[in-house]
């Protein structure tokens, strides 16, 4: 039981909610950047009776990439394509935020089948981290522009490094790393298809991109 | 001795097939060779008796080869290396390089290749080379049908071929694999211990049922052998399917057979032999009306095959014997009369360059030993004494009247016996019409009147198949003996039992029937020496300017009949009436359908085709969609797991 | 006896007996007309006048015009050879051989077939069509009655295969017979053998170009098939074979006249029947033969 | 320390080709790195080396089971690459150290014996992959790339999850957190239940789309269809298999588990259903490139099917991954000669190439045949292997609805390749250059080809005895 921990995870699900409602897609892009500096405080929190450099190298670093790196580099596509707004989505808001809500409560539901670590039960790790999986598979789902798409991805991943907080004391360092990294370039590269497609197609909007069917 | 033989004849057709594309002569003369070194091995089996196996010392695809060839394999073996010889000398005049200089060479190098495959179809005996060989047997045979692949029709017939053998094929995947999955090895051999494997029979009769052409599964064979090459055509119908036969013979004399397997085989080769002959009848293309004839075969081969496996459930030989010399002697028959059919077809389609017969007509004069050799055929092929079609349907009507007297396997034995004669009866009807529309009367196309007769390259090997045919027909006792060799092979516990054929008094009367022929004709020539004859216009109930037109043709001649089952047929008619006092021209055009393909399996593939369809919306290109797919399979999979309960 | 004398005499017997048949038919039809009619040996004095005759070949016709009724002719006596005559027994006899004698009576079909489509006439091609297709359904008809007897002697060559079936079977396999009689050698009410000229003839229409010598041959043939058939149906139904060689040839020969006049009878009491009917009077004489198979079967087992 | 040759060599390469300056020789390091990687890969295959069971990255049986065909296949690609890349006006500066990088990727990840690092290695292929697919530098290629990466995004996001779900597995057991697959399979069955099968489901997902399972398999068309020949190659005979080598690391753990029966369920259900899918597809494209990707959907579908099917059947499978990959990769060729040829890769538009590039169309109907189990290449000889384990493990229906499938899939390969090979050709418009087929763009295929026939015909012993032991190390109590 850690009030901290379960407060900033609490924290970071209530963002998806915000994720899910808004329109506006700077908006949307801050909130994950918070949500992403939020989940990169955790480590701290986590294991702060063991502090020591490697947690905070991997907090930097999370904080660093999912905080302002990537962000900045969305608001920029969204600058060149000079779009502000996700309109008609394929899922609408409202719904969005129902199948949301919804899905954090089955996710809490569902936790029970899994046992947890005597040192994790009582903490939301695994309820949070369905929760922002789910919520980044509605934005990746619901959303046509691709930067909403993108942010869906990076609410997803956010969720998966929440469930990589249950190994942290038992992974090892180049491990984490790896993955780290690994999600950054992903990312990277993410962003610089989104630019090409931004040039040759001069929009974001990925119901144009359907050339390719039977 | 055997060994060297057979090693020479899959050398010269290696050989043939290397030399094909450039130096024909060569090819022709390597052929031929291989032809009569295969010919000679499979006589030697024939006349001395015994099998000969030949196990080899290296791993091919991780099993040992391992060929036999004994008196079923011998027995179709020959008809491999009569026609594959044959049909060779025939092709090298009636494929000519100077006609078709794209697609000789082609030719040539898969006949090498087709005859070479069916002749390993026939002797290996293991299961995986067998599948070998009988793909590699498929695959030429198609390459052979779109020799001419610029006409789409041909391309059409030729897909349709490769598909169904496909399927044949993915049965006998399940077939062999099953079997060897169940007595622990791809070595084929006699299995009646093991009674489990009898279902699998099944899956054997479907596979070798396509490629036999038998009645449901036949709908390729039609426009296959419609469309190829004539040469290719007579292979096709008088040896290729004979390799289904051959499969179905074969693993229904090595395995435990399932109860009912007799009496399906049964029904199946009367409804073969019934309709097919049906759709003959009907047909105006002349090789049209030739496959479906082969289907009929079929059908009469299966026939007596059912009751022979009938027999081995009764334990009773005299009649099972008699049909399965039926069996086999009709094999034969069919082959020989079929090609000669085929080749004679081809001449025609090679003077007139038309393969309908309503625009033939009156090409005895200008074709005599066409019309000779061919009328020869269509005798043979209805069944009618004193020719060999005869001699093989007598011994199969023995085993059925004999089962029939013994009071057994009834419901089988009267309606075949009944069918029988039927489609004797309208396979009479047919040729009739074939001889009569094609090569009597008046020429109805001006193409038929300038036909000029084929070149002996493609007239002797006609004229060998007759004196063939001929031969068993006056002394079925010779050709008897060797065939009962092979009888021996698949049901040895009956080789005690002599099932008292007269085939030497049949042959006394034959050759009596022919003598007495003879005379008469001499005698009657002679009278009109001295009588004297005039030469007139046809009377024709004293109309004075008869035309060619006037006559009966194909359509009509066989509309009786064809009226009779129209229920299957279906035949599209389209009628331009005459009108008026001074009329122009009418017409009348018919089509008879392929009705089981048109009818029952291109609507089906309909069917699939919507399926398709609906499979392919899901492609449309719309990302989020897919990534919605992926969490759909996380769901699915999640459920699937969580219902099978752990 | 040695055999080729036999089978001399029997030839004899067949060639010489065969003409008087339609005599006698045509005798009977004059009768019941009240006419005096043609002399009973009329056929011979016709087939000796065609025998001395020319011939007229059409310009279309091949040598097979002319070989085709040699051939027939010769198959349909080959066939009568197989019969084997009451208590006499057959030329030749061996197992199966009521095939080939139901097989050469095909061939003879085939060859007039052939004859008729020589001639490129539409009236002959149209014959040849209605012969060959309506012959499949008398064959069938054939081929049952044949399997009742089989059925019945539990053999299957012809010398031994006559063992008369009991009381209705018998009936009802007489009459099939008799239809696919009338129905194969062209007679009323099938055919009129009278005309050639009406557009509903069958069998006569295919010899319409046939003259001197070869028409002789049909001709001839035409009545040995007829007494074929004749003589099958009698010992089909009657027990012949039971009784004493002599008296049974004689009832052979009584029961071959007594359906020869009833030939005539039906043909002068009866009209022909409307083409479209002949199918379905052959399916009739199809299925009496059929019944007294299925009731022999019944019986026996 | 081969292990380690086998990635450092092709990633150093990589950086040489980067800095190298000359365009028209760069792609001459292709067939140089190709050929040392290919002869290490053999030599360890001979002599294979002992594997430290703590090491998280080592030549083990698995690695040599399937590791030197990978590189094979991409040694000709690398040869016909020259060939290909000098009809190229693009600069290949990208293109050249990525299909390096790739390499050494792949080399890690057949070699990964940590979740982690099987992971990361996974995930860096697909990156790398990218800038292959958008070589053409056409809006389609970008569409096909956009839709490669967020779809093959989320499933690896997935397959992170999964292997954490695993690693979190291993936590119950009292385990130390290692999570290399040696320490998996040695407390395997103190694993906790509910968590392996949730890390079974997500890393089946996950890894599956990477593999192109259906219906994860949605990015494969568009990806092969828009990439160039040798790419779809590597793809289809590459990338897919570290994915399947993957799940079978997996599925193994599984096993220990004491669930395999669950997950040899699952294999059997979703190889089916790509196998069905892939078949109606093939129905219905009108794409010939488009084609070979839902072949390949269908192959991986069979993989699955036979991995269901217990040792013998993953036996097979290592087999098929062998000849799918080559006979695949002679298709990809051929159909990339063809495609430039005609530039076009639809039916509608590609007629009668037999009588434009005569050979080309040979072989694609020889790999046509091929790829659908004609004998006597490989393909037949490890489906017939397949069809038999399965009736011998008394799964006939599945069986039969698996023949079911080939059929169909036969009609649809079979009725597009003679649209393609047969008729007369069309008109081609005149600006396009004249192709022609240089022995550089022939030789590889029938290379190929070739291979996959000594593969059916002759296999050799060494490689059965490898992958026997493969399937020994995944089932070590059989």
């Amino acid at each position: 039981m850690n009030d901290t921990l379960n407060l900033l995870i609490g924290l970071a699900m209530g963002l998806n909610l915000l994720a899910l409602g808004t329109s506006r897609l700077p908006v949307l892009i801050r909130t994950v950047a918070v949500q992403g500096v939020l989940l990169g405080l955790l480590p701290l929190v986590l294991e702060v009776h063991a502090l020591d450099w490697r947690l905070v190298l991997i907090t930097l670093a999370t904080v660093a990439g999912k905080g302002f790196l990537i962000p900045y580099m969305l608001t920029r596509a969204m600058r060149a394509a000079n779009i502000a707004r996700e309109l008609e989505p394929f899922i609408g808001y409202i719904p969005s935020l129902l199948l949301g809500a919804g899905g954090t409560i089955a996710a809490v539901a569902l936790t029970r089948y899994l046992p947890l670590l005597p040192e994790h039960t009582g903490n939301l790790h695994v309820p949070g981290a369905m929760a922002l999986i789910l919520t980044g598979f509605i934005l990746l789902i619901g959303r046509t522009k691709a930067i909403s798409q993108v942010c869906g991805y990076l609410i997803l991943e956010n969720g998966i490094y929440l469930a990589g907080l249950l190994l942290i004391s038992s992974t090892p360092i180049l491990v984490e790393f790896g993955i780290l990294l690994d999600v950054t370039v992903g990312v990277f590269v993410i962003g610089i298809i989104v630019d090409r497609i931004q040039r040759a197609f001069d929009s974001l909007d990925t119901r144009k991109l359907t050339a390719l069917h039977e | 001795m055997i060994a060297a033989t057979l090693t020479l004849c899959g050398l010269g057709l290696i050989l043939a097939a290397g030399v094909a594309r450039t130096m024909p002569r060569i090819w022709l003369g390597l052929t031929v060779w291989a032809a009569l070194c295969g010919l000679y091995a499979a006589l030697t089996i024939l006349l001395t008796g015994e099998a000969w196996l030949w196990r080899g010392g290296f791993a091919l695809g991780g099993e040992i080869p391992f060929l036999r060839l004994d008196g079923i394999s011998a027995l179709f073996l020959v008809l491999v290396c009569v026609v594959g010889g044959l049909g060779a000398v025939y092709a090298h005049e009636y494929w000519s390089e100077h006609h078709h200089p794209r697609s000789a060479p082609r030719g040539r190098c898969w006949w090498s290749l087709l005859t070479l495959s069916m002749g390993l179809v026939l002797t290996c005996a293991n299961g995986l080379h067998f599948l070998f060989a009988w793909e590699a047997f498929a695959l030429s045979a198609y390459f052979l049908i779109t020799l001419e692949n610029d006409r789409v029709e041909v391309r059409k017939a030729g897909w349709l071929y490769l598909a169904a053998s496909h399927a044949g094929t993915m049965a006998l995947f399940a077939f062999f694999s099953a079997m060897a999955a169940r007595t622990g090895t791809w070595e084929l051999g006699p299995v009646h211990d093991q009674t489990v494997l009898a279902p699998l029979f099944w899956l054997a009769l479907a596979g070798f049922g396509v490629k036999a052409g038998m009645f449901p599964l036949h709908i390729w064979l039609p426009s296959a052998h419609a469309g190829a090459p004539s040469h290719v055509s007579a292979m096709m119908s008088a040896v290729a399917i004979k390799m289904g036969v051959y499969g179905i013979v074969r693993f229904s004399g090595w395995m435990p057979m399932p109860e009912s397997a007799g009496w399906a085989m049964l029904a199946i080769g009367c409804l073969s032999a019934l309709l097919g002959i049906a759709f003959a009848l009907a047909q105006s293309d002349i090789k049209r009306l030739l496959a479906y004839c082969s289907v009929e075969n079929i059908g009469i081969i299966l026939i007596a095959l059912g009751l022979s496996v009938l027999a081995v459930q009764h334990e009773r030989p005299e009649w099972g014997k008699a049909a399965l010399a039926g069996v086999f002697l009709h094999v034969l028959n069919h082959c020989l009369f079929k090609s000669l059919l085929f080749f004679g077809a081809g001449s025609v389609l090679h003077a007139t360059g038309t393969r309908d017969m309503s625009r033939l007509g009156g090409l005895w004069r200008t074709m005599p030993w066409t019309a000779a050799l061919f009328a020869v055929g269509a005798v043979a092929v209805s069944g009618l004494p004193p020719l060999n079609g005869f001699v093989g349907e007598w011994a199969i009507y023995q085993g059925l009247l004999r089962a029939v007297a013994q009071k057994e396997a009834a419901a089988g034995a009267l309606p075949a016996v009944i069918v029988l004669a039927g489609s004797g009866a309208l396979a009479l009807a047919a040729f009739a019409k074939a001889v009569g529309i094609v090569f009597l009367g008046a020429p109805r196309s001006k193409p038929a009147a300038t036909a000029s007769e084929c070149g002996w390259l493609m007239y002797v090997p006609m004229l060998l198949l007759a004196c063939v045919i001929v031969a068993i027909g006056l002394l079925p006792g010779l050709f008897f003996r060797p065939i009962m060799g092979v009888v021996a092979v698949w049901a040895p516990q009956w080789a005690a039992v002599d099932p008292l054929l007269a085939t030497r008094t049949l042959g006394g009367v034959h050759t009596i029937f022919a003598c007495v022929l003879l005379a008469g004709g001499f005698l009657i020539v002679r009278r009109i020496r001295t009588t004297g004859t005039r030469r007139n216009l046809t009377w024709d109930c004293g109309y004075a300017a008869p035309s060619a037109h006037m006559q009966y043709t194909s359509g009509s001649f066989a509309g009786i009949a064809r009226g009779w089952f129209a229920w299957l047929l279906r035949p599209e008619i389209m009628i331009r009436r005459v009108r008026g006092h001074f009329p122009d021209q009418a017409m009348v055009l018919e089509r008879i359908p392929e009705t089981v393909l048109e009818k029952i399996v291109t609507p089906s593939a309909r069917v699939a085709g919507f399926v398709a369809d609906g499979a392919g919306k899901l492609q449309h290109g719309r990302l989020h969609l897919y990534i919605l797919y992926v969490f759909l399979g996380v769901t699915a999979l999640g459920f699937m797991i969580l219902l099978g309960g752990v | 006896m040695p055999i080729y004398i036999d089978i001399v005499l029997r030839l004899l017997l067949w060639l010489l007996l065969a003409p008087l048949l339609p005599g006698v038919i045509n005798k009977v039809k004059a009768w019941v007309a009240g006419r005096q009619g043609p002399p009973v040996l009329q056929l011979y004095f016709d087939l000796a006048r065609l025998w001395r005759k020319g011939v007229v070949l059409s310009t279309l016709a091949s040598p097979g015009f002319i070989i085709a009724p040699a051939v027939a002719w010769t198959a349909v006596v080959t066939a009568a050879l197989l019969l084997p005559l009451a208590g006499t027994g057959a030329a030749f006899s061996f197992d199966g051989d009521v095939l080939l004698l139901v097989y050469l009576l095909a061939l003879a079909r085939f060859c007039t077939a052939w004859g008729a489509m020589e001639t490129g006439s539409a009236f002959e091609g149209m014959g040849a069509a209605r012969e060959v297709s309506f012959a499949v359904l008398a064959e069938i008809g054939i081929i049952t009655a044949v399997l009742t007897l089989v059925v019945q002697s539990g053999s299957i060559a012809l010398s031994s295969m006559f063992e008369p079936l009991s009381g209705p079977g018998a009936a009802l396999l007489a009459v099939g017979l008799f239809i696919i009689l009338l129905a194969e050698n062209c007679r009323v009410p099938f055919d009129d053998p009278n005309t050639h000229l009406e557009l509903t003839m069958i069998h006569e229409v295919m010899v319409l170009d046939h003259s001197g010598p070869p028409l002789a041959m049909i001709l001839h043939g035409a009545a040995v098939k007829l007494m074929l058939f004749a003589v099958f149906l009698a010992q089909a139904v009657l027990p012949l074979s039971e009784l004493p060689l002599l008296i049974s040839v004689a009832a052979l020969a009584g029961s071959v006249l007594l359906i020869t006049v009833a030939v005539g009878l039906v043909e002068s009491l009866t009209a022909r029947l409307a083409f479209k009917r002949v199918p379905l009077l052959l399916t009739i004489g199809f299925l009496f033969c059929l019944f007294p198979l299925i009731l022999t079967w019944m019986g026996e087992s | 320390m081969n292990a380690y040759l086998l990635i450092i060599i092709p990633l150093a390469g990589a950086v040489l080709a980067a800095l190298w300056p000359h365009k028209g020789t760069r792609p001459l390091l292709l067939p140089a790195v190709g050929l040392t990687h290919t002869l290490l890969c053999l030599l360890l295959l001979v002599k294979p080396p002992v594997v430290d069971p703590a090491a998280w990255l080592a030549f083990d049986p698995l690695a040599r089971a399937i590791l030197p065909g990978v590189s094979l296949l991409f040694l000709i690609c690398a040869w016909y690459a020259v060939g290909y890349l000098r009809l190229k006006e693009q600069d290949n500066r990208v293109f050249v150290p990525a299909l390096l990088l790739v390499l050494g990727l792949l080399s890690a990840g057949h070699q990964a014996r940590h979740l982690g690092i099987l992971w990361i290695a996974t995930e860096a292929v697909t990156l790398a992959c990218v800038p292959l697919i958008h070589f053409s530098g056409t809006p389609r290629s970008f569409e096909a790339t956009w839709k490669y990466l967020l779809v093959g995004g989320t499933g690896i996001a997935l397959s992170l999850l999964g292997s954490i779900c695993l690693g979190y597995a291993s936590l119950h057991g009292g385990g130390s957190g290692d999570i290399t697959f040696t320490a998996l399979l040695a407390h395997g069955p103190d694993l906790s239940r509910a968590w392996v099968l949730t890390a079974w489901v997500l890393l089946l997902v996950g890894y599956g789309t990477k593999m192109g399972l259906a219906p994860m398999h949605t990015w494969k068309p568009d990806a092969y269809g828009e990439s160039p020949g040798i790419v779809g190659a590597l793809l289809a005979g590459g990338v897919t298999s570290v994915a399947f080598m993957a799940l079978l690391r997996v599925k193994s753990v599984i096993h220990a588990a004491g669930v395999g029966a669950v997950a040899d369920r699952t294999l059997l259900a979703i190889g089916l259903f790509s196998t069905l899918i892939a078949a109606l597809f093939l129905l219905r494209t009108r794409d010939f490139k488009r084609m070979l990707a839902y072949s390949s959907v269908e192959h991986m579908g069979i993989l699955c099917i036979a991995s269901s099917l217990g040792a013998p059947g993953v036996w097979a499978a290592l087999f098929h991954v062998w000849s799918n990959g080559l006979t695949k990769g002679a298709l990809f060729l051929s159909a990339g000669n063809l495609q430039r040829a005609a530039d076009s890769s639809s039916i509608d538009e590609v007629r009668g190439m037999s009588k434009v590039l005569p050979r080309s169309s040979l072989l694609l109907v020889t790999g046509m045949f091929a790829i659908t189990a004609c004998p006597p290449f490989g393909p037949f000889f490890s489906e017939l292997l397949i069809v038999r384990t399965g009736l011998a493990a008394g799964q006939g229906w599945a069986m039969g609805l698996f023949l079911v499938c080939l059929l169909l899939a036969f009609f649809g390969l079979s009725r597009i390749v003679f649209a393609v090979v047969d008729g007369s050709p069309r008109r081609k418009k005149t600006n396009t250059s004249p192709f022609r087929e240089s022995a550089g763009l022939i030789l590889p295929p029938i290379f190929l080809l070739a291979a996959s026939l000594w593969l059916g015909l002759f296999t050799p012993d060494l490689l059965k005895s490898a992958w026997s032991a493969a399937v020994l190390q995944l089932f070590p109590t059989p």
